[in-house]
């Protein structure tokens, strides 16, 4: 068969020699390479003092985006969850009172969003659904959790900090991508 | 020490020994009792050869050595036996996945 | 009759079995430290480093962490039996040091105290005794767990510990027949100024160290906990401090057979070859000191060596453990005694 | 002469010996047969002409003429002689199996070369047990005759052969070897072999010689007695050791038959007579009552089945245990005149049954039949068989001018100066004989002929010479008996001064 | 009472215990357990009358050989409680009368003997130099034909336990 | 000297070859060529009354050889030799490691030699061991077999208890010895009465002895033993091992109790009285032919027991020819049985036919163990016999073997009936069933110098006597 690739390396299987089959020789050589490892630079790092700088492009745990007034931005359209490859978004939506104008952004918002990130994949596909950047994968991990019934963020997990009450909070949250994109 | 102590004492182990061999019908156990017989004539050579370096052969302690050069022979054999010994209770225990002494006697009817 | 024993003699022994037993288990401690720390700098790692610094506190946060974890003592197995396992592994490997000797001898009080507990002439064949008493505590305890993993584990572990004592004890016999006595002191006084026994003996402690390594259960031969076929061998079913046992059992083991390495093959607590040291002129606790402190820079040496070669190895297949247990060692090591045994009526001659 | 370098005894024994185990190699039957007869016949030659030879002179009753080394280290040697008994028996032997193998010349036999080995090395264990000086020997020669029988009985007998030959086996076996343990004891008694530079060979001796000369107190004379005489009581055999008698005589082959009766069981008189007086007489003395009574008990119960018996055979193998137990009787009277009166019964005894059974056989031949009920008229068919029958008939019930009326004469002699009432007792025995014999002659050659009888015919003319032979035997010892006397002198002699 | 008497009889007591336990014990790996109790103290026997050489080797061998291949059958086997199901009572009285009468006659008849000493903790005689001379001097011939009994034991071995083709 | 040693050694040498060899058949001529050697060297030791020198070792007085061991030994080693002639065929059949059954034996023959020539308990035991160890393996070594697995295991259960009680009585002995000695010809018995210790000695050696040898009432595993195990290696165990062990009893016996012989010989005629009677008697009912066996051999055994309750010049002699002829007439009864289809009794019925041969020298072996004159058989028993009558002690017992032989012809001759005088039973095509198969020439050649032997030896028996009194 025609190899697909030009990696495919033939073996040799030939019977091993007398001095192979003692082991030794292979053996004082493998003790070698572990020994000369001591003396190598550790690519490890002291994890919860220093990390490593995540890629541009990283998608983390989802967060719901707030205006600079903070408002949700979420008009409860359900296009993220149509996108959604894994179907793990779920929302309902109400209409938003005249006394809550300065919760809601537009008319309409959702009154429960739940992302269940036992099933989320973070491709990042109800960020590019969401026409109203109210939906963004931040640069933080899920953690980890007890119960199953924990993975399941509802808005309150999932909304950022108010920008007004806890500015820091916001700007900690939000990280590098939201500001670019708030900034769209 | 009195010598009969030691002689009490080796066929007080010889007897259990000789009682195990005859109450017990596992394979087994049975060869194990044998094993404390042979180690109780052991224990008994050794005391009586240190009889013996108190006594007669206080002259001549090789003569009382050579009780103790007997036991380490015992060993030897029962060490020789033990192989042999287990590997007969193994295989038939491959044979009728039993080592029940009484078994085999059903098996002749 | 009971008031003529010599007490101070008796609380001197009882002493320096203390010193001993604590010895052994404080470097045991540190030995998990060291094996995961050298893992660590082996594999380009860190190892621990949280607890203390450089986490030198880790053993013993392992050691609470074993206390206080749960007990689980399976069902449909013996209790007794179940604790005896571990127990008895303990007991075993602690039982070698006795006749070890560390070092000479120091002067106290007035008084000349050897720094070894029992010197018996038959202290090679002790070692054996007590090596080969070391199985039963895996044995007992495996099939105690009432786990068929656990079990062959066990089974695993005494037919590959008999069957490495056969050439351990044959290259012994060259060793012996080098020596001439069976005393672990006498050796170690007959290597003082001189040849050390691995001039003499270089192959048979290379088959001695191979054996060394099966006895002590240590990759490449763990074949009895090996994780990938049998969960967790003969210590799958063992949790809290009787697994602590076991764990300590072997680093114990490990530490005494490099102990007992040094002394049969590189003099002991000889700080050098060829060099009389006593011709230096120093005290005797001086001389005693760094006797012990050569020893113990040999058996780090042995540790380091075990941890290494448990880094650089893959663990055997069991039939070619016992290929070359039956195959290869017996037969190099009857070939050793008979050259060494051949060679000896030649120059006696 | 022929003397020289080899004796009459050994000749006697190594002739049929060899003969029969040659004869195992021959292929074909006739041939077999024929070798046979000549082998036996030989034999007699051979006999007939130690008779020649012997000058009467004999010294004494241990005349060993030959003698080899055999078994060194225990003092037993190859010892081999014939005195008057052994002589007479030794020609009765020789005499009866040519006889046997002429009457028996028709029969077909499987595997005839084995058959005719068999019967010529059984003749040769009967010359050893008649010649032997050394007791060792003669008892290798006492089984050596046994074992050719046993085979004979079994392979060629009747239907119900294996087990009555094996009831015999056991006994004789059993017997023997209780003989072996006397023999042993009484050998531990003997004085040492020492060659002629005065070196200890043998720490004892198997010789007769040296058994003789042994002084056995009173006390291992008695049980010894019983270890020797039982047996030779089961090889007789006399009363209470009877039992295998019968079957077996009923069940061998016709030629086995005649040499069990006539030969095989004198050796156990013979025995007597050699050994048990010689060797024990205060032991026979002792027992003299018990054994006679035994006897006597033997007979007339004996001769009281024969009368009920309606099969020939049996008859005949009934009566022959009657004979015997007088034959023991007399013996045990210790009297010079029972005992030379049973020597020349012996040898009368001996030819008179071989003649009956052959007369039995060649009635059988004829009409396969044995019960005396089936048969009759016989003599209308075959006259001169039945005359030649009727003699030999007759001699066996002792009629005067027979050679049994000489012996039985004598025998009665002895035990009425033993005891009266044992020879008024063993008297009626011989009314009884009278009775069953004659019973047996009226039933089966006279009266009607019946479907079974009408195609006998009469015998043939080597048949008929041989019952002649047999006729004129009889009439020879009975009118003229005294060669046998001279012959068995020195023996009686010998006899009687051990008895003292 | 000095202090080895009382060690002797402490060791023998205990070895009388292990010995009735191994006898009567249902489970066969406890019976192996207390057998190696017995050799224990047997070895502790040893050690107080100076035969120090035995008492190592006893343990290697017994202790350390012997019982561990009958444990290794026995787990093997998986052989339990269960296994040996209760034989008849009459038999086993049988039996126990049998062996204790035994003993009891052995013991009436020797403890008649006479009163000899045995020479407790010192001399050389179990020493490991004197066995030494005595077995390559005077042994020699018996101890090559251990080797025969070994050569033959380890045929057996393997003709036994090495399945047919 | 040369037979210890050289049998030790081609043991090894067949070991070896176990290894290397991957013919089935080569084996097999290896020992028999082995052997041969062995057996020549033996009586070359026996001419000239000293070993090879290269085998010529210093035995610190172990072991001792004199004409009289060195005969058995020629014996044993001839019969041996014998029977790989006659049943090597047969060993191949066993199973798949014919070399090491061979080696195997060898190093039985070389404990049959040191149990013939010892001189301390050590050698005596570890010569039994040496004898014992590899007849536990033969007797397994039909290892699909349950009767044989039994076999074995009952085997080496009893073999090592006894063990245990001889060691008892060593231990014992060696207490009271106030020579600490362990030469049998080195026991101080002390003044008129025994130590005890020594009294308990000597009846725990008896008792191991007696199971040895299987002696009632210690015979209760030969049965069962000699049944189960395959039949070429019950041939082998029942006769030369057997007699190795009776001269071992009787050599053990005369040099270190032979003093004491009055306070001691009534045990052994209890001994033999139950062996005799429970052998024969027992025997009787078999209908097994290789039960009936084994039986016999218990009760030949009891035959073989008078010369440990004679102890006297002849009942050497005549342990010697009763290990000749029992060994000669048992192992070609077997090789006869060997060959047979069916081993019940009725299973011979009509060889006499088939082959003639075969039953012509089973009759002769047969005969033999009945103990007709002009056999082997014979002289063997008539020497015991008169060995135990010289003995002078216990004159019944004498009468009790005698009647006990007359029962042994029972069964002895029930084979001989069924050979000449019944017929083979018809088969399905209503043709006579195969009786036998694998006869071949040569077997019969080798039956008929066997037979012929046992009949030289029972006209002659001064053949091999002679050789007790020889001196080089």
């Amino acid at each position: 068969m025609q190899a697909l690739t030009n990696r495919l390396k033939q073996v040799e299987r030939k019977p091993m020699s007398l001095l192979e089959r003692m082991y030794l020789p292979a053996i004082f050589k493998g003790m070698i390479i572990t020994f000369g490892h001591m003396f190598k630079k550790r690519p490890t790092i002291n994890y919860p003092e220093k990390t490593r700088p995540f890629s541009p492009v990283f998608r983390g745990l989802h967060i719901l985006n707030r205006d600079e007034e903070g408002r949700e931005n979420c008009t409860a359209c359900g296009l993220c969850a149509v996108a959604c490859p894994a179907e793990a978004i779920t929302m309902e939506a109400a209409e938003r009172k005249e006394s809550e104008t300065h919760l809601y952004r537009e008319e309409k918002y959702a009154a429960k969003y739940e992302i269940n990130m036992l099933r989320c994949i973070f491709c990042g596909l109800c960020e590019e659904a969401c026409p109203k950047d109210a939906i963004y994968l931040s640069e933080t991990f899920a953690p980890a959790d007890y119960q199953r019934k924990q993975f399941i963020y509802k808005k309150e997990d999932l909304l950022i900090p108010n920008p007004i009450t806890d500015p820091e909070g916001y700007k900690k949250a939000a990280g590098n991508r939201v500001q670019l994109n708030a900034n769209k | 020490m009195d010598i009969r102590a030691y002689i009490g004492l080796a066929i007080m182990l010889f007897s259990i020994g000789i009682i195990g061999v005859l109450i017990r019908r596992n394979a087994i156990i049975l060869f194990m009792c044998i094993e404390l017989m042979l180690n109780s004539v052991n224990l008994l050579l050794v005391a009586f050869s240190k009889m013996h370096a108190n006594g007669v052969a206080h002259a001549n302690p090789s003569l009382a050595s050579d009780a103790q050069v007997f036991v380490f022979f015992i060993m030897v054999v029962a060490a020789a036996e033990v192989s042999v010994g287990l590997a007969i209770i193994v295989m038939m225990y491959r044979n009728i996945h039993s080592v029940d002494i009484n078994f085999l006697n059903r098996l002749k009817n | 009759m009971l008031l003529a024993i010599d007490w101070l003699f008796i609380l001197e022994k009882f002493a320096l079995i203390l010193i001993v037993v604590m010895g052994s288990l404080v470097i045991a401690m540190y030995a998990t430290y060291a094996e995961r720390k050298v893992a660590a700098i082996l594999q380009d790692r860190r190892g621990p480093n949280r607890a203390g610094p450089f986490g030198l506190l880790q053993p013993v946060a392992d050691g609470l962490k074993l206390f206080f974890k749960e007990e689980i003592i399976p069902d449909f197995s013996s209790k007794f039996l179940f604790i005896l396992g571990p127990a008895l592994a303990m007991l075993t490997a602690i039982m070698t040091g006795a006749i070890i000797p560390w070092g000479d001898k120091v002067q106290l009080f007035g008084r000349d105290i050897p720094l070894q507990i029992a010197d018996i002439d038959v202290g090679v064949l002790y070692v054996f005794a007590v090596v080969s008493l070391g199985v039963y505590g895996i044995m007992i305890g495996s099939w105690a767990s009432n786990n068929k993993y656990s079990l062959m584990g066990g089974m695993r572990a005494a037919s590959q510990i008999i069957s490495y004592e056969l050439a351990m004890g044959i290259t012994m016999i060259a060793l012996i027949l080098v020596t001439g006595n069976l005393s672990i002191k006498e050796m170690v006084l007959q290597q003082q100024h001189g040849w050390w026994n691995i001039f003499y003996q270089p192959f048979g402690f290379l088959i001695f160290l191979i054996c060394a390594f099966a006895e002590c259960n240590r990759t490449p031969f763990d074949l009895a906990e090996a994780e990938s076929e049998l969960v967790g061998g003969y210590h799958t079913e063992y949790s809290s401090m009787k697994l602590g046992f076991y764990l300590f059992a072997e680093y114990i083991n490990m530490f005494v057979s490099s102990v007992i390495m040094s002394s049969l093959y590189f003099g002991g607590y000889d700080l050098l070859p060829f060099v009389d040291e006593s011709k230096w002129g120093l005290s005797a606790n001086w001389m005693a000191l760094i006797g012990i402190a050569a020893l113990m820079a040999k058996v780090v040496f042995f540790l380091f060596f075990f941890m290494w070669v448990r880094w650089t190895i893959p663990r055997f297949r069991y039939d070619q453990l016992m290929n070359l247990g039956w195959r290869v060692l017996i037969p190099l090591a009857l070939i050793n005694m008979l050259v060494t045994g051949g060679v000896i009526l030649y120059l006696h001659k | 002469m022929l003397g020289t370098y080899i004796t009459f005894p050994e000749l006697l024994i190594w002739l049929p010996l060899i003969a029969g185990i040659l004869s195992f190699f021959i292929q074909k039957e006739a041939t077999a047969k024929n070798w046979a007869l000549f082998a036996s016949i030989g034999t007699l030659m051979i006999s007939l002409a130690s008779l020649m030879y012997s000058d009467g002179s004999q010294k004494s009753f241990d005349t060993s003429n030959v003698s080899y080394v055999w078994l060194p280290s225990i003092g037993s040697s190859f010892a081999v002689g014939l005195d008057g008994i052994g002589r007479l028996l030794t020609l009765l032997n020789a005499i009866a199996f040519p006889l046997i193998f002429i009457v028996t010349y028709n029969k077909q036999y499987k595997n005839a070369a084995a058959f005719y080995g068999l019967m010529l090395l059984s003749q040769a264990g009967l010359m050893g047990v008649f010649c032997a000086m050394d007791v060792l020997l003669f008892y290798f020669f006492w089984e050596l005759a046994l074992i050719p029988v046993y085979f004979l009985s079994s392979r060629w007998g009747g239907e119900k052969r294996i087990a009555a030959t094996f009831k015999f086996f056991i006994y004789t076996f059993a017997g023997s070897l209780i003989l072996l343990v006397g023999i042993l004891y009484f050998y531990q008694l003997t004085a040492p072999v020492i060659d002629r530079a005065g070196n200890t060979l043998a720490e004892h001796s198997f010789s007769l010689d040296a058994f003789l000369k042994v002084s056995l107190t009173g006390a291992q004379q008695n049980w010894l007695f019983w270890l020797f005489f039982i047996a030779f009581a089961i090889k007789m055999p006399i009363f209470p050791f009877h039992t295998w008698q019968p079957d077996a005589y009923e069940q061998a082959p016709a030629a086995t038959t005649m040499v069990l009766s006539g030969i095989m069981v004198k050796m156990g008189v013979f025995a007597i007579l050699r050994w048990l007086i010689p060797l024990f007489p205060l032991a026979v003395a002792r027992w003299d009552n018990l054994v006679i009574g035994l006897s006597i008990f033997g007979m007339i119960y004996a001769s009281l089945i024969a009368i009920k018996q309606d099969n020939i055979k049996r008859l005949v193998a009934y009566s022959s245990i009657a004979h015997i137990g007088l034959m023991c009787a007399a013996i045990f009277t210790r009297t010079e005149i029972g005992i030379q009166g049973t020597i020349i019964q012996m040898f009368s005894h001996g030819i008179n049954i071989i003649g009956l059974w052959m007369v039995v056989e060649l009635l059988e031949q004829q009409t396969g039949i044995k019960k005396i009920s089936e048969l009759g008229g016989v003599a209308q068919k075959a006259p001169v068989l039945t005359i030649l029958l009727v003699v030999i008939a007759l001699a066996n019930i002792a009629l005067p001018l027979t050679n049994a009326f000489i012996g039985e004469f004598m025998m009665f002699s002895g035990l009425f100066a033993f005891n009266k009432w044992y020879a008024a007792f063993a008297g009626i025995s011989i009314v009884l004989a009278a009775v069953y014999t004659l019973g047996m002659i009226q039933k089966v050659f006279y009266g009607p002929v019946n479907v079974f009888t009408e195609k006998v015919k009469d015998i043939q003319w080597s048949q008929r010479l041989v019952l002649i032979i047999i006729v004129v035997i009889i009439f020879m010892v009975g009118v003229f008996p005294q060669p046998v006397f001279n012959l068995t002198k020195q023996a009686m002699v010998f006899i009687m001064t051990k008895m003292k | 009472m000095g202090i080895t008497t009382i060690v002797f009889f402490i060791l023998s007591a205990i070895a009388v215990m292990s010995a009735i336990m191994m006898v009567v014990s249902k489970s066969p790996v406890h019976s192996v357990l207390w057998l190696i109790a017995v050799f224990f103290t047997i070895s502790g026997h040893y050690i107080l009358m100076n035969a120090q050489f035995l008492a190592i080797v006893n343990i290697i061998v017994y202790a350390g050989a012997i019982m561990v291949l009958f444990l290794f059958v026995v787990m093997l086997m998986n052989l339990n409680v269960e296994s040996e199901p209760m034989k008849n009572y009459r038999i086993q009285l049988a039996g126990v009368v049998a062996g204790g009468s035994l003993m009891l006659v052995l013991l009436s008849a020797l403890m008649k003997t006479d009163k000899l000493m045995v020479q407790l903790k010192d001399g050389d005689v179990g020493l490991i130099r004197q066995l030494g001379r005595v077995l390559f001097n005077d042994y020699l011939i018996p101890f090559e034909l251990s080797s025969v009994l070994f050569l033959s034991a380890m045929i057996g071995a393997v003709v036994i336990s090495k399945r047919d083709k | 000297m040369n037979a210890i040693i050289l049998t030790a050694v081609w043991g090894l040498v067949m070991m070896l070859g176990g290894a290397f060899i991957k013919s089935k058949t080569l084996p097999k001529y290896l020992a028999i060529g082995g052997l041969s050697f062995v057996f020549l060297a033996n009586l070359w030791e026996l001419y000239t009354g000293n070993p090879f020198s290269l085998l010529n070792v210093d035995t610190k007085e172990m072991l001792h050889t004199n004409s009289f061991n060195l005969v058995f030994i020629a014996i044993a080693l001839g019969a041996t030799l014998l029977y790989f002639l006659l049943n090597g065929r047969d060993v191949e059949k066993v199973g798949s490691h014919v070399s090491e059954y061979f080696a195997l034996i060898f190093f039985v023959l070389c404990g049959v030699a040191l149990s013939a020539t010892f001189n301390t308990l050590l050698i005596l035991f570890l010569g039994i061991e040496i004898i014992s160890i590899p007849l536990y393996i033969l007797t397994g070594s039909d290892k699909r077999n349950l009767k044989s697995n039994e076999a074995s295991l009952k085997y080496f259960l009893m073999g090592t208890f006894s063990t245990g009680i001889m060691l008892m009585g060593i231990a014992f002995i060696y207490g009271g010895n106030e020579l600490a000695s362990f030469f049998i010809n080195n026991i101080k018995l002390g003044e008129g009465k025994m130590p005890l210790l020594l009294t308990a000695g000597l009846v725990f050696l008896m008792i191991a002895m007696a199971f040895k040898v299987s002696a009632a009432p210690f015979h209760f595993w030969t049965p069962d033993v000699y049944d189960g195990a395959p039949t070429v290696f019950t041939s082998f165990m029942s006769t030369i091992v057997k007699a190795a062990g009776f001269f071992a009893f009787v050599r053990l016996f005369e040099n270190a109790f032979g003093v004491v012989q009055p306070q001691w010989q009534k045990l052994i005629v209890i001994i033999t009285v139950a062996t005799l009677l429970i052998g024969n008697l027992t025997a009787v009912f078999q209908q097994s032919v290789k039960r009936m066996l084994a039986y016999s051999s218990i009760a030949q055994a009891g035959f073989m027991l008078f010369a440990v309750f004679a102890l006297n010049d002849k009942a050497k002699e005549g342990l010697i020819l009763y290990s000749a002829a029992y060994s000669l007439a048992t192992i070609g009864i077997f090789a006869i049985l060997i060959r047979m289809n069916d081993y019940t009794i009725d299973g011979f019925n009509g060889l006499a036919r088939q082959q003639p041969v075969m039953a012509a020298t089973a009759t002769v072996f047969l005969l033999s163990l009945t103990g007709i004159p002009l056999t082997a058989g014979f002289q063997s028993k008539f020497y015991m016999l008169m060995a135990a009558i010289k003995n002078g002690h216990h004159f019944w017992l004498v009468i009790v073997a005698v009647l006990c032989a007359a029962i042994s012809a029972y069964y002895y001759f029930r084979i001989i009936q069924a050979m000449y005088f019944k017929e083979a039973s018809l088969g399905a095509d209503n043709q006579p069933l195969v009786l036998a198969t694998d006869v071949n020439d040569r077997f019969r050649a080798l039956l008929l110098v066997v037979a012929a032997l046992l009949l030289i030896l029972g006209a002659y028996p001064q053949l091999l006597i002679d050789w007790l009194h020889y001196r080089p």
